[in-house]
Parts: structure tokens; C-alpha cells; sequence
């Protein structure tokens, strides 16, 4: 078994292992850090992947951002709402079967799918042509997120201002 | 260290490294920045540029007791205060060290006769390494109380370190310094004429009672 | 050498594991990092393609949808403590008003 | 750390060792890990006796005198040795787990970020092409350190410190990043030892001399984004002794308190390195032709002792003049030198 190998193993056991923590922590402020976990495989795959640029971009939207978010959030919405298994067996079990199936279909397609053979390898530095991409072929995309970002920003503010008017626009 | 301690038999290597760990502690007892009252100031202007603690190695003043080894109780304690001085006390980690600065903080100084709301001597509730008496002490007296807190410093041992008092040593005096309020309002009933002596024992019974609680609390 | 069908299958299960947070937890806050594991698990996929066919499309994707995930998860928190403020809980079984 | 798997095996041989060949690169990188670890350690630990020293001297006092010597050299080392010694102490009410890990955590960031630490052409660890993408990357683990470390204590100085802690770094990170890009656009490359050569041939070479000064003036923003986002003063808000004890680690004591503390002093020397080698020429000398590793150590020292210089002279801001700096007036500068270099290369 190579090195790159048990680097893939360790890394997608990271992710699902803390994906599955996350589904059995008691306390929300654990699974934020079980989240952190599965990013961080994330993160490995896509070295092993051969996309480092992607991987520091997980690192600081995901880790410096989301999950500091997360926190900020579980911070406001104040204590004693952290444990809340589901309330219904029924639930839990119908969560189970259609997850599972979820994965069988998934897995199926996976395995029975004919891919098609990789024909080159991607180049050492990917960050200037991604950046050429970004600005040439993807510029509409780009202009779109721009803008999508900018509404975010705009409704967070007023969500923060209805938050303090007491809910009257 | 407390895995480590009263472990071992003396040998040269264990005297060696005993020094060793010594020299470290005695070199680095960072203090708390607690003060109490006047001799505060004095214990700044220790501190600060003309005598400068900084020189033997105590200049960091930590505002959390966590990382400070060093308490240098500077001013007068007050029965109120006393439950406060000994929590910071009891939350500094293994080793600590105690300083009394001043005469208040030794035995109630100028409040030794009449202050009721004084405490005779911090020393009732934390054991005391260093005394440095004087009202207030001028810095060049602290300074001496901590190269002689370096002294005794450098003479513990894993082995040969003196016990300190157990934990719980000064709680008789928190109770009391409660209790002060409570014989107060006795005497005060009993100069009025007011209740009978069982009635009174019943009430200050209760208030103690009381009071347990609170100090269980603290 | 890895192939694509293992780091699809590990897409497959991330994306599944975050279905099966999304659809088992309560708490809304919870229900958000099911969401975001569901969206690197896709991001897994498009980056295991890029990679396999040689190409940086997979990539520029993947940067758009964690761009999509940082402004969702914006809304989403702010969503949830406005959902805090007015509830005075963060359990989405509670929040039924417009249920009818 | 390429040339260190290469060098290696012939090394080994010479001491009559025999190593299979795949475990080489484990081997090279273990020991590139241990180099990185003690050179924190190491810097740290001067850092400190320096900054105790400096202190004294700018407040006219001498700072530690006896312990060891005529300078006091050894004061960290005793530091050092009393904090191992310390009790460690953990609240009963606190997160068990978060609470030990939050330091560790807190320390890997920084740790991560020296792979990519350009002291010269030869001693760097490992030459990433998006080498300083993922410095910037890496160093928001210890955001995410410091916001666990205040949650876990259970402790609400700890907790409002980790949140202005959180808060401020969090918003200090947009003018850095930004303060980067006109560097980027100019070296066209992310890789740290791409951006220090193109700076080779002098003085006025080097970026931060660069007219229209676009870069100049990032250097600046980057720089106090920089101490902000090390939480050093002025703008050292989380740990306000006045108001929160002692900020996020109020709770912490002995060696997981130091691991907080080596922390922020690597974090020093990472900050001041990084600017070295962004704007001040990196290993390049002041005349054309001089290079090594000295003058990097040099331009890394000089801004280190600035960031001492600024601490013990300047008063502590209030937390809305932080923010208000960090997004009011950094941001806006800093996009109007990144627009401006970016007109400048498109001619």
C-alpha cells in the first residue's frame, strides 16, 4: 500500500468519522469542532487531489469563517437548546432508511458507472489558471457571486436591524 | 509537581535537579496585581522605574491568579475582603507564595485594638511565607521581603519542602469574620433590653447556620 | 494511485452522512453543518473530476459553491438567532407558525 | 525540505545507518518538524527575555538583571522551567476535552505556517506554491483556538475575551489578506520565494520602495493588521487586563498558559518575517548582489522590535476604535492600493 494510499484513507476516515460525530455529539460545541475534523480531511483530500489552492481556500472560508460563525451563533441563541435527538422513533428510523438508501443508490451509481479515464495530469501551479478561468470563461459566474455576496451582506444588515427595531422593518 | 513530590530518596542527581527547579521557581515568581489599599501604591512604585521587580525576575504581574505564583497582599484586609483574598488564594496553582506587605496585612496594624472590620493578620487565612512590616513599607523593604522569599525558595526540596497548612486552615476565621456582623447585632438587641438570651441563641444560630451556607458557597 | 470511484464513494458517503444529520437533528445550528457537509461532499466530487479529466473547471465550481456556503451559512445564522429572538428556541419542530 | 530528503540518504550512509528507502521523506520530514518546533521554541524563548529587557529600558528601569548573569540572560529559560513545574489546573466546570485542546490547537496554527516561512533561498522548509495563501490560511486555527479556549473554561472573561478576540482577528484578516494582493499581482505568484526573488538588486528594489507606494502602503496596513490580528498592543483588547483578567486564557495555568504565550511570540516573528519577505526584500541585501539569510533575520528582528516598541508606548485602544480602524479606515485603504497596483499592471 502506498504512502498516498494511507494518506487517503486517513483523511476520508477524518471526514466521515467526524460526519458521523457530528450526528452523535450532545453538545453542539463538540460537533463544531468534529465539523472542524471533517474540513480538515476535506482539506487533505483535495492535496491528495492535486488542488492545494482549493484546499487553503477550505481552510480559510471554512475554519476561519463558517465554523467561527457557528460558534458566534450557537453563542447567541443561549444554552439549553443543545440536546435535541430527534423526538419520534418513527423519525429516527425513517432519517436511517432513507439515508441508507440514499447511500446504496449512490454507491451503485458509483461502482456501475463507466468514468471515463483521466487523460492528463493537472499542472503544478493551478492557481493563475484558475484565476484566468475565473476571469475569462467563468466571468459571468463570477459577477453572479459577486453580487450574491453583496445581497448577503446587504439582508444580513437588516436582519441585524430588524433584530434590534424589534422585527418592525 | 504534585505527582513528583515527597517521591524520592535524597541523592546528588535529585539535589541537582532540586536546585535546579529552585532556581527556576525562585527566578520567575511572577505576582498577582492585587492590591488592597495604601501600601498598593508602594508595591507599584516597586514595579515601576526606580526599583524595578523586574530585575530579579518578578516584574510580570498576571491579573489572573492562574498564572501568578506570587500573592502580595498589599493593605489592610477587611472582613469583607477576606473571603476574596482567600479564593484568589485557593485558585493559584501549587507553588504559590504568600507576601504579607505592611501592618495591617501582618496583624491589623493600626486597626489591631479597635477595627471590627478588620482582619488581625492575613496570616489567619493563607499561610504566610514572607512578612515585610512597615506602614507602608517602602519598596526597598518589598524588595528585601522577596530576595528572602528567594532564600527560602531556594532551600525547599522535592524532599525537605515544609507542609503547609492544610487547605481548609483559615476557614474558622471566614466564619468568623461573618460572624462579626451577627455578634453586633447582639450586643445591640442586649443593650435595648430586646429578646430573651433563648430567643437570641436561636437567631444567632440560625444566622450562622446562614452563614455556613454562604461561605460552603464561596 | 487512487481511483475517481473511491473518492467518489467518499463524496457519496460525506453527502450522505450530512443527509442523515439534516434529517435526524433538530437544532437548527446542527441542521447547518449537515447542509455544509452535504456541500463539500459535492465539492469532493467536482474536485476528484477536475483531477481525473485533466481539467480546472471542477475547481473554478468548487470555488463558487463554497462562496455559495459562506454567504448560506451568513443568513442561515443570522436566520437562527432572529428564529432565537422572536421563539426563544432553535428547534425546527418548533417553528411551525406558518404551518396553518 | 526536498534538498534535506536528497541529501539524506547519502548522510546516513556516511554514519553507517541503514534506512529502507521509503521511510527517507518520513525521516527528512520528521526532522524539518522537530527543526521548525525547536526554532519556535528557541525564538520564543528570546523573544521573551527581549521583550522584558526592552521593556525595562523604555520605561527607564533595566529589566531582569540577577538571574543569570550580567543581562539576565536566562530569565526565559527560568520562566520556561517554573511554568513546566506549575500545577496544571483545569476547572471543574470547564469542557474537559475542548479545554486541552484549544491550546494545541492555538500552537498548530502558527507551527503550520512556519512550512513556509522564507528565511533563504535554501532554509525554508518547503517552497508552496500558494505558499502565502496558505500561511493565511492556516493562521485561522488559532482564531478558532482562541474562541474554544474561552468557551471551554466556563468563564466569562474567558468567553468575552475569546469573542473579541474572534471578532477582531476575524475582521483584521480582510486588510492583511488584502494588503497581500497588490504584492501578488506585481510578483505574479504565490509562492514566497518567487515574490522575495523578484525583488533581488537592491534597496530600491525591494517592494515597499516601489513608487506609486501602493505597496508601501500596504506594507503599513499589513503590518498593523498584522499586530491586530496578534493581539498585541495597542491592540490587545482580548486580554484587557482592566476589564477581562486576563482574556481568553484566564483560566489557563503552567505549560498549557505558555503554549499560549509561544504562540503569540512565534506569531511575532511570522508576522514580522512575512513582511520581511513581502515588502522589505525577503533575504536580499540593501546593495545589489548581497544575499543570505542574515539580512532576512535582520529586517525580521528590526520590525519585531518595532511591534515591542509600539506595545510599551502606545495606550490600549477601545474596542470600538478597533473595529472602526479595522473597517473604516484599513479596508478602504487597502482596496484603494489594491485597484491602484492592479491599474498599474494592467498599463
Amino acid at each position: 500500500m502506498s504512502a498516498e494510499k494511507v494518506a487517503f484513507f486517513i483523511l476520508s476516515g477524518l471526514t466521515l468519522g467526524g460526519g458521523l460525530a457530528i450526528l452523535f455529539s450532545v453538545r453542539l460545541m463538540r460537533a463544531v469542532v468534529y465539523l472542524l475534523v471533517s474540513l480538515f480531511g476535506v482539506a487533505g483530500l483535495y492535496i491528495l487531489l492535486n488542488a492545494e489552492f482549493l484546499a487553503a481556500l477550505q481552510v480559510l472560508i471554512y475554519i476561519g469563517g463558517i465554523t467561527i460563525l457557528m460558534v458566534f451563533g450557537l453563542m447567541l441563541t443561549g444554552p439549553g437548546q443543545f440536546v435535541n435527538p430527534a423526538e419520534s422513533r418513527l423519525k429516527a428510523v425513517a432519517a436511517g432508511v432513507s439515508s441508507l438508501t440514499t447511500a446504496i443508490v449512490l454507491l451503485l451509481i458509483v461502482k456501475k458507472t463507466k468514468w471515463p479515464a483521466g487523460t492528463q495530469a493537472l499542472a503544478g501551479d493551478t492557481t493563475a489558471e484558475i484565476g484566468r478561468l475565473l476571469l475569462t470563461d467563468h466571468v459571468f459566474a463570477f459577477e453572479i457571486a459577486s453580487v450574491l455576496l453583496l445581497v448577503v451582506l446587504v439582508g444580513v444588515a437588516l436582519f441585524v436591524r430588524l433584530a434590534r427595531d424589534g422585527g418592525k422593518p | 509537581m504534585g505527582v513528583l513530590e515527597y517521591k524520592f530518596e535524597e541523592n546528588i542527581i535529585l539535589t541537582k535537579v532540586d536546585w535546579l527547579l529552585n532556581w527556576a521557581r525562585k527566578s520567575s515568581l511572577w505576582p498577582m496585581t492585587f492590591g488592597l489599599a495604601c501600601c498598593a501604591i508602594e508595591m507599584m512604585a516597586t514595579g515601576a522605574s526606580r526599583f524595578d521587580l523586574d530585575r530579579f525576575g518578578a516584574g510580570a504581574f498576571r491579573a489572573t491568579p492562574r498564572q501568578s505564583d506570587l500573592m502580595i497582599v498589599a493593605g489592610t484586609v477587611t472582613l469583607k475582603m477576606a473571603p476574596c483574598v482567600r479564593r484568589l488564594y485557593d485558585q493559584m496553582p501549587e507553588p504559590r507564595y504568600v507576601i504579607a506587605m505592611g501592618a495591617c496585612t501582618i496583624g491589623g496594624g493600626p486597626y489591631a485594638l479597635h477595627g471590627y472590620h478588620v482582619l488581625k493578620g492575613v496570616d489567619l487565612i493563607v499561610p504566610v511565607d514572607v512578612y515585610v512590616p512597615g506602614c507602608p513599607p517602602r519598596p526597598e523593604a518589598l524588595i528585601d521581603g522577596l530576595r528572602k522569599l528567594q532564600e527560602k525558595v531556594q532551600k525547599q526540596g522535592l524532599l525537605a519542602r515544609p507542609a503547609k497548612p492544610a487547605a481548609n486552615a483559615g476557614d474558622h476565621v471566614l466564619e468568623y469574620s461573618r460572624m462579626d456582623g451577627v455578634r453586633r447585632k447582639w450586643e445591640e438587641t442586649q443593650k435595648h433590653g430586646g429578646l430573651t438570651p433563648q430567643d437570641e441563641e436561636a437567631a444567632v444560630e440560625e444566622q450562622k447556620k446562614k452563614d455556613k451556607e454562604a461561605v460552603a458557597k464561596v | 494511485m487512487i481511483t475517481l470511484q473511491e473518492y467518489l464513494s467518499v463524496g457519496a458517503l460525506l453527502f450522505t452522512v450530512g443527509l442523515l444529520i439534516v434529517l435526524f437533528r433538530q437544532n437548527a445550528i446542527s441542521i447547518l453543518m449537515g447542509i455544509e457537509l452535504m456541500l463539500n461532499a459535492a465539492n469532493i466530487n467536482f474536485v476528484a473530476f477536475s483531477n481525473a479529466l485533466g481539467g480546472l473547471t471542477g475547481q473554478v465550481l468548487a470555488i463558487f459553491v463554497v462562496v455559495a456556503a459562506a454567504a448560506e451559512a451568513a443568513v442561515a445564522i443570522a436566520i437562527i438567532v432572529l428564529l432565537y429572538q422572536n421563539l426563544g428556541t432553535v428547534d425546527v419542530e418548533k417553528a411551525r407558525n406558518l404551518n396553518g | 525540505m526536498s534538498e534535506l530528503a536528497a541529501v539524506l540518504p547519502g548522510v546516513l550512509e556516511k554514519a553507517g545507518w541503514s534506512v529502507p528507502g521509503g521511510l527517507v521523506p518520513v525521516l527528512a520530514m520528521f526532522i524539518c518538524a522537530s527543526i521548525v518546533a525547536a526554532a519556535m521554541g528557541l525564538s520564543a524563548a528570546v523573544l521573551v527575555w527581549a521583550e522584558r529587557k526592552l521593556a525595562g529600558h523604555f520605561q527607564c528601569r533595566l529589566g531582569p538583571v540577577y538571574v543569570g548573569g550580567k543581562f539576565g540572560w536566562l530569565q526565559s529559560i527560568a520562566d520556561g522551567i517554573k511554568l513546566l513545574l506549575k500545577e496544571d489546573i483545569i476547572p471543574a466546570d470547564a469542557d474537559r476535552p475542548l479545554f486541552r485542546l484549544a491550546p494545541y490547537l492555538v500552537v498548530l496554527g502558527v507551527f503550520l505556517a512556519f512550512i513556509a516561512f522564507p528565511v533563504s533561498e535554501k532554509l525554508m522548509v518547503a517552497d508552496l506554491n500558494i505558499g502565502i495563501f496558505f500561511i493565511l490560511a492556516v493562521l485561522t486555527l488559532e482564531v478558532f483556538g482562541v474562541i474554544l479556549a474561552g468557551w471551554a473554561s466556563n468563564n466569562k472573561w474567558a468567553l468575552l475575551g475569546a469573542m473579541r478576540a474572534a471578532a477582531q482577528m476575524v475582521s483584521y484578516e480582510i486588510p492583511m489578506g488584502l494588503a497581500i494582493l497588490p504584492v501578488v499581482v506585481e510578483a505574479q505568484s504565490l509562492s514566497l520565494k518567487s515574490i522575495v526573488a523578484a525583488q533581488s538588486g537592491g534597496m530600491l528594489r525591494w517592494y515597499v520602495f516601489q513608487p506609486p507606494f501602493f505597496m508601501g502602503v500596504s506594507f503599513l496596513i499589513f503590518f498593523l493588521a498584522g499586530l491586530a490580528s496578534l493581539k498585541r498592543a495597542p491592540f490587545d483588547l482580548p486580554e484587557a487586563e482592566s476589564e477581562l483578567t486576563a482574556g481568553f486564557h484566564t483560566e489557563y495555568s503552567g505549560m498549557r498558559f505558555s503554549f499560549f504565550f509561544m504562540a503569540e511570540y512565534a506569531g511575532m516573528i511570522l508576522v514580522s518575517g512575512l513582511a520581511a519577505a513581502l515588502y522589505l526584500g525577503g533575504w536580499h541585501g540593501i546593495l545589489p548582489g548581497q544575499s543570505g539569510a542574515m539580512w532576512f533575520l535582520l529586517k525580521t528582528a528590526f520590525l519585531v522590535f518595532v511591534m515591542i516598541w509600539l506595545r510599551w508606548t502606545l495606550p490600549r485602544l477601545r474596542i470600538d476604535q478597533v473595529v472602526y480602524v479595522g473597517w473604516k479606515v484599513l479596508t478602504p485603504f487597502v482596496l484603494a492600493c489594491v485597484l491602484g497596483q492592479a491599474l498599474m499592471a494592467y498599463k
